[in-house]
């Protein structure tokens, strides 16, 4: 019986060579992290190849060999069991098991281990001159169906970009306020899981620069889907003047320059920073709005875009189901007062570009 | 099989070995019986009286629980009895899958980590 | 049972409720389920152990329990296991009266039981005011407490069944097994109270 | 052919009141057999939503709805009563026993199972399905609106009772009612595992009884086990749950590896190689399955030493389940393999059981398991164990013990397009998910967002979902077409255990004299040692057979009715569905039934017709 199965584990190999959207994909590490937990698959895979390969041999040679044959009505002789083969099909597994169970045991304890202890810091995280290596902490809170990333040393409050400096230990810590949620960012590091009334922690490094795709694993709801937040990799400097005009945004944010943005401003005021702050002026309901232009996208997947904003403040629940925020009709916001409050919008940055 | 109406009351008494082992047995469960009420007390009087230090007093007494239904199965429900190894078996493996599920939803359950 | 037939000395089987297949079925198909009663029991314990520091600022084990109380209910299950015991013991001996009244006494005791754990409850709602809803540990408690006490409330009504059943019926081949299942199923209920007097009540007190 | 009950009564009336465990097994599996049809069209409905990113085919909340009901579906009320109605059927067969050890019981188990089912799908027409998945994580599941959640509740936990009811039964028909000199280990292999399979019920399901008791408090009656606000906890939930649900994944699986055993064993003309060694390892898999469920939470933050130690209780599963593997392929060895419909989903399963085997030891390794979990990986890899495990084990069930069951045989030729057609559908459908799972695909999205690289490999997964589902059509085609094949049904495949002794459709009292069993596979050792028939254990006799009962119905039926009064919070209709039930339990206990006697003439009679 020829089957195509045969061919599986050799096809396994070259789409493992590379595939997936970049600094989506957990096939394709940016950090140190993803890749320990890449190559700890790559051990697995290979261990369970050299399995697949010994299992299909036999039963090929099996099925060709001992098909009955036409006319063919001898009864086969009636074997009891073997105990020589009985003990070595014990024992291989178990070794190859081993050879598993080891690095993994290690790996898991290496993850689990944040560097930071209850109190200071640990040995591994000082370098030669005993200076404290560079770390950051990140509260990250679930919300249906969207990221809140408090950096509590910083002051610092952002919404589903989280901005993180490149070569520098990142510390999350993870909480939920309603559901359970799950934080992943495979390029990076894999997840764990935001439960309410825990706090549970992970930590990852990116080297390089750039974009890493994060996404909610958990189902947490009807927007389960579009619960995606961005992780934005950039050098420490760019990334400690972001968290300075984070902390304290700068006057023209709440102070604009413009006749149609001061109007946009004021119906800001009027409808959104109780639950979206600027700073910290504001609610925490929805996402921190300081650097909101920054993003890429409207509310986790739209393109960032005008009509996208419009349409997504018009009726937030068509575009994702389930979530929190009301939406605001002509009644509340007239045309003229959505585009001015659009232009206000635009205009709220931190970094200078 | 010879077919007895199982409807109809047994007559007659028991064989005279059977006398013997009923009264060896009814004498053995008052045994028990005033050794369960001992243990109960003792465990009641070590958690009432404050004078035992918590340290000892949470697993004394959790011994002596175990002792006692122990006890229970053995003297009280003759789990020791003949063509009882199923039983045992059963009992066993629920009270080892009772511990384990005590012992996750104790230890387990995020507060602290292991 | 009828008095003309004594005179010929029958002798009677040793364990009447194994006698049948039937009543062997009975016996190892209900050992088997307490087995699984453990497990459920288990889980419960587990759900209380984990829950039980969790007042949320509602009252809390060391300001509820009165050992006193909880002492004479243990008391009075146990007694009840004993006298249940020595209802089987007569089944053996073929004296169908006193397994009717060791079985009744048994009964009486469980109803005892009950009333002792109806007052607790009521004690606790109305006098502490610790409902079901209070806090997490109040939920756990009731749940594990009143489902043995549902279990003790199920085994009341059901040997009171076969007791109004069988009172004239004498000791057969076909209700043998059933006293003897019900008594192995207050045992059990007793196994498990051990456990809560000791987890529950004890620790909570004390721990 | 007559039926020797007291009074003859309608066909209909007859199936209700039955308490032959071979009814109540074609009832489950006819049951499982609708089930499983319903749960398939709910996930060819899915996958059609994720054919193209954006599809708006479904809502999400429909989509949740679905994947909530595909997954609690196929797993109770598909593949378990699928397994059970061969248990039922063939297990009492097997040991030479003429019926179960508590038939009143067992009728009742089947019909809680299905009032239970029909709670749980009722939700559909009353305003939505539970949406909190399978798992039913709180507090998703006890915020979750609307009433779905409470009709997971309640009907899982009224055909829970059932399933459990079913378990303590199969293990005491298999403890005391073997016939004489079928010692336990010459028990064929698919008594064996139910056997092990209704110990592992016995101690799973009262964990899940009280997971939805708990979320029942908390949801109607306002407890505070899982609201963190009242100082409850969410992780109890998901520790009670998989106590449950990993033992659950073993009761799945292992009677499928008893019908293989029978299965690979009949076609290749060969004595089980290694019995006792197949035998060890389901108990060994049996008794891991408790020790392994926190594998499912590696990322819920129970700290490395936990994840360390279940990572590696989980990888040693492997062992005994490579036991099992290399015994089959050495059944086959040197055997005369037969390529029965049968024994095709046997073979195929080993190498797609192989697979879902390896990606299990791989999402065993709990520092790479935070890359798999909760994605398409674990969907991948659980299929590949549930179809390529169960589910082609009960095909290959299907096609070898419909003869047995229904008295004809099903057609080979339409039976083969079925096989490979679904072999291939399957693949499909579940390969590519493993790369989708790595590529940054969470399991359980409503859809997905173009451009991410994802579009492709969904689009295959979704054409091989079609082809299963054209598969199973041939299978409906193939049941209705062959039901003239009734010649050669008593024991069509050369049968080596005791079921292929009797005749097909087989008596009420199975075997007119419990038959003497002399070695392992007891039919097979007479063909070469005897004349081909079994010696009888004892002499021709009256037969005594319990009498059928309607009193089952109405205990399921009073438990359902204070179902519905729970999940409506009506006190009322909960005390008075409650009082159907005891007061027919009651009944039960009060009325006397000794059951009836077939008489020896009848038998002979029969005996003289067939033979």
């Amino acid at each position: 019986m020829k089957h195509m199965l045969k061919l599986l584990p050799f096809s396994l190999i070259l789409l493992l060579a590379g595939c997936g959207m970049e600094n989506l994909s957990a096939l394709d590490p940016r950090g140190p992290v993803a890749e320990m937990q890449l190559s700890l698959i790559q051990l697995s895979l290979y261990i369970m190849i050299f399995v697949i390969v010994i299992v299909f041999s036999i039963y090929a040679f099996v099925l060709i060999r001992f098909r009955e044959r036409p006319g063919d009505t001898h009864i086969p002789k009636q074997v009891h069991g073997n105990r020589t083969l009985e003990f070595i099909w014990t024992t291989i597994p178990i070794l190859l098991l081993l050879l598993l169970a080891i690095p993994n045991v290690m790996d898991t304890f290496t993850l689990a281990d944040t560097g930071i202890p209850d109190e200071g810091v640990d040995e591994e995280l000082l370098d030669e001159d005993d200076e404290v290596q560079d770390y950051v902490v990140i509260e990250a809170h679930a919300h249906q169906f969207w990221w809140e990333f408090v950096y509590p040393d910083l002051g610092v409050n952002a919404g589903q970009d989280m901005y993180i400096p490149t070569d520098t230990r990142v510390i999350v810590e993870l909480e939920a306020s309603d559901v359970i949620h799950s934080f992943w960012v495979p390029a990076l590091a894999g997840k764990q899981d935001n439960v309410p009334g825990i706090t549970n922690d992970l930590w990852f490094e990116a080297p390089e620069e750039g974009i890493y795709m994060g996404k909610c694993t958990e189902i947490c709801g009807p927007s389960h889907w579009l619960m995606d937040f961005k992780v934005v990799a950039v050098d420490p400097d760019t990334f400690d003047s972001w968290a300075e005009t984070m902390a304290e945004p700068p006057e023209d944010q709440l102070e604009p320059e413009g006749e149609v943005a001061v109007e946009g401003r004021d119906i800001f005021v009027e409808n959104c920073i109780a639950c979206h702050a600027i700073g910290d002026e504001g609610g925490n309901t929805g996402p921190n709005f300081t650097n909101y232009s920054e993003r890429t996208v409207v509310a986790g997947f739209l393109e960032y875009s005008d009509d996208n904003l419009h349409d997504w403040i018009r009726d937030p629940d068509s575009l994702k189901p389930g979530n929190e925020m009301p939406g605001f009709g002509e009644e509340a916001i007239s045309d003229d007062e959505m585009d001015a409050l659009i232009e206000y919008i635009n205009t709220l940055s931190v970094l200078d570009e | 099989m010879a077919h007895v109406d199982p409807s109809a009351p047994l007559e007659g008494r028991p064989s005279k070995e059977t006398e013997r082992k009923l009264k060896r047995e009814s004498r053995t469960q008052i045994v028990s019986f005033v050794f369960m009420i001992f243990i109960t007390s003792t465990a009641f009087l070590t958690i009432a009286s404050d004078a035992i230090p918590t340290g000892f007093a949470i697993p004394f007494i959790l011994l002596l629980a175990a002792v006692q239904v122990v006890m229970q199965l053995y003297y009280f429900m003759h789990m020791n009895g003949k063509g009882t190894g199923w039983v045992n078996a059963m009992i066993w493996s629920g009270l080892f899958v009772a511990a384990m599920t005590v012992a996750a939803l104790m230890l387990l359950i995020g507060i602290v980590k292991y | 049972m009828a008095d003309n037939q004594v005179v010929e000395p029958q002798v009677l089987p040793p364990n009447p409720e194994k006698a049948t297949l039937e009543g062997r079925n009975k016996f190892l198909g209900f050992w088997f389920f307490l087995g699984g009663e453990t497990v459920l029991f288990g889980s419960l314990f587990g759900t209380y152990l984990g829950l039980r520091t969790s007042t949320e600022g509602g009252p809390g084990p060391s300001e509820l329990f009165h050992l006193d109380l909880v002492f004479i209910m243990t008391m009075i299950l146990l007694t009840s296991s004993l006298t249940s015991v020595f209802a089987i013991i007569n089944m053996k001996r073929g004296n169908f009266n006193k397994l009717l009244i060791w079985m009744w006494a048994t009964v009486a005791l469980g109803v005892a039981f009950l009333s002792f754990e109806i007052y607790e409850f009521y004690d606790y709602y109305f006098n502490y005011g610790l409902g079901f809803t209070v806090s997490a540990f109040a939920s756990s408690f009731y749940t594990l407490v009143g489902t043995h006490g549902a279990h003790v409330a199920f085994g009341v009504g059901w040997i009171t069944t076969l007791l109004i059943r069988y009172r004239k019926a004498g000791i057969t081949l076909a209700n043998a097994p059933k006293f003897y299942t019900a008594v192995l199923y207050w045992h059990f209920i007793d196994v498990v109270w051990v456990f809560i007097f000791t987890v529950v009540y004890l620790l909570g007190a004390g721990g | 052919m007559a039926n020797s009950s007291p009074a003859k009564k309608s066909v209909l009336w007859d199936w209700l009141t039955t308490v032959d465990h071979k009814k109540i097994g074609i009832m489950y599996f006819l049951a499982g057999l609708f089930f499983f049809a319903v749960a398939g069209l709910e996930a060819i409905l899915m996958r059609i939503q994720l054919m193209f990113p954006e599809m708006s085919f479904l809502g999400e909340q429909t989509y949740n709805e679905l994947l909530t009901m595909h997954g609690t579906t196929m797993l109770f009320l598909a593949a378990m009563p699928l397994f059970f109605g061969f248990m039922n059927f063939v297990v009492p067969l097997q040991i030479g026993a003429r019926d179960v050890a508590f038939p009143f019981i067992n009728s009742l188990g089947f019909w809680l199972f299905l009032f239970g089912g029909i709670i749980l799908n009722v939700s559909w027409f009353t305003g939505g399905a539970p949406d909190a998945a399978w798992t039913s994580y709180v507090p998703l599941s006890s915020d979750s609106p609307g009433h779905g959640v409470d009709y997971y509740v309640m009907g899982l936990q009224v055909s829970g009772a059932g399933t459990l009811m079913s378990g303590i039964n199969f293990l005491v028909t298999i403890v005391n009612m073997r016939a004489p000199g079928m010692s336990m280990m010459r028990m064929p292999l698919f008594t064996w595992s139910t056997f092990v399979t209704s110990m592992l019920i016995l101690f799973a399901f009262p964990a899940l009884t009280v997971g939805l008791l708990l979320l029942m408090l908390d949801r109607i009656f306002g407890g505070a086990f899982f609201d963190v606000a009242m100082g409850g906890n969410v992780v109890i939930w998901q520790h009670l749950f998989w106590i449950f649900g990993h033992p659950e994944v073993y009761i799945l699986i292992l009677p499928a590896f008893g019908i293989f055993s029978e299965v690979i064993s009949t076609f290749a003309k060969k004595r089980l190689f290694g019995y006792s060694a197949m035998v060890f390892a389901t108990l060994i898999i049996g008794f891991l399955g408790f020790m392994v469920w926190a594998h499912h939470m590696f990322t819920v933050g129970m700290g490395p030493v936990a994840n360390a130690i279940f990572a590696v209780a989980t990888m040693a599963i492997a062992v005994p389940t490579g036991i099992k593997i290399f015994n089959w392929l050495l059944t086959l060895w040197g055997g005369r393999i037969r390529f029965t419909v049968a024994n095709l989903f046997a073979l195929a399963f080993i190498p797609s059981f192989v697979m879902g085997g390896v990606t299990g030891v791989m999402l065993a390794t709990s520092a790479a398991n935070y890359q798999f979990h909760d994605t398409y990986f674990v969907v991948a890899h659980f299929h590949y164990v549930i179809i390529g495990g169960s589910v082609f084990g009960i095909f290959a069930g299907t096609f070898y013990w419909w003869p047995k069951m229904f008295g004809y045989r099903l057609s080979e030729a339409w039976g083969k397009w079925f096989f490979w057609l679904f072999l291939i559908g399957f693949h499909m459908t579940f390969f590519v998910q493993h790369f989708l799972g790595l590529m940054g695909m969470p399991r359980r999205v409503a859809s997905y967002l173009d451009g991410q690289n994802l579009n492709d490999l969904n689009f295959i997964s979704t054409m091989g979902a079609f082809f299963m589902g054209t598969a199973f059509i041939l299978l409906v085609i193939n049941v209705l077409i062959s039901r003239k094949n009734t010649e050669n049904t008593d024991d069509p495949w050369d049968g080596r255990t005791l079921e292929w002794a009797t005749t097909s459709p087989v008596q009420e009292y199975n075997f007119a004299q419990t038959p003497l069993v002399r070695d392992l596979d007891a039919l097979f050792y007479e063909k070469m040692n005897g004349d081909g028939r079994m010696k009888a254990a004892e002499p021709l006799g009256d037969i005594h057979m319990p009498n059928g009962s309607i009193l089952p119905i109405f205990i399921a039926l009073g438990l359902s009715i204070a179902s519905f009064g729970v999940i409506y919070y009506s006190w009322p209709v909960i005390i008075g569905g409650l009082v159907v039930t005891f007061f027919t339990m009651m009944l039960r206990s009060v009325i006397e039934d000794h059951g009836y006697n077939i008489p020896v003439s009848e038998i002979t009679g029969e005996k003289g017709e067939d033979k």
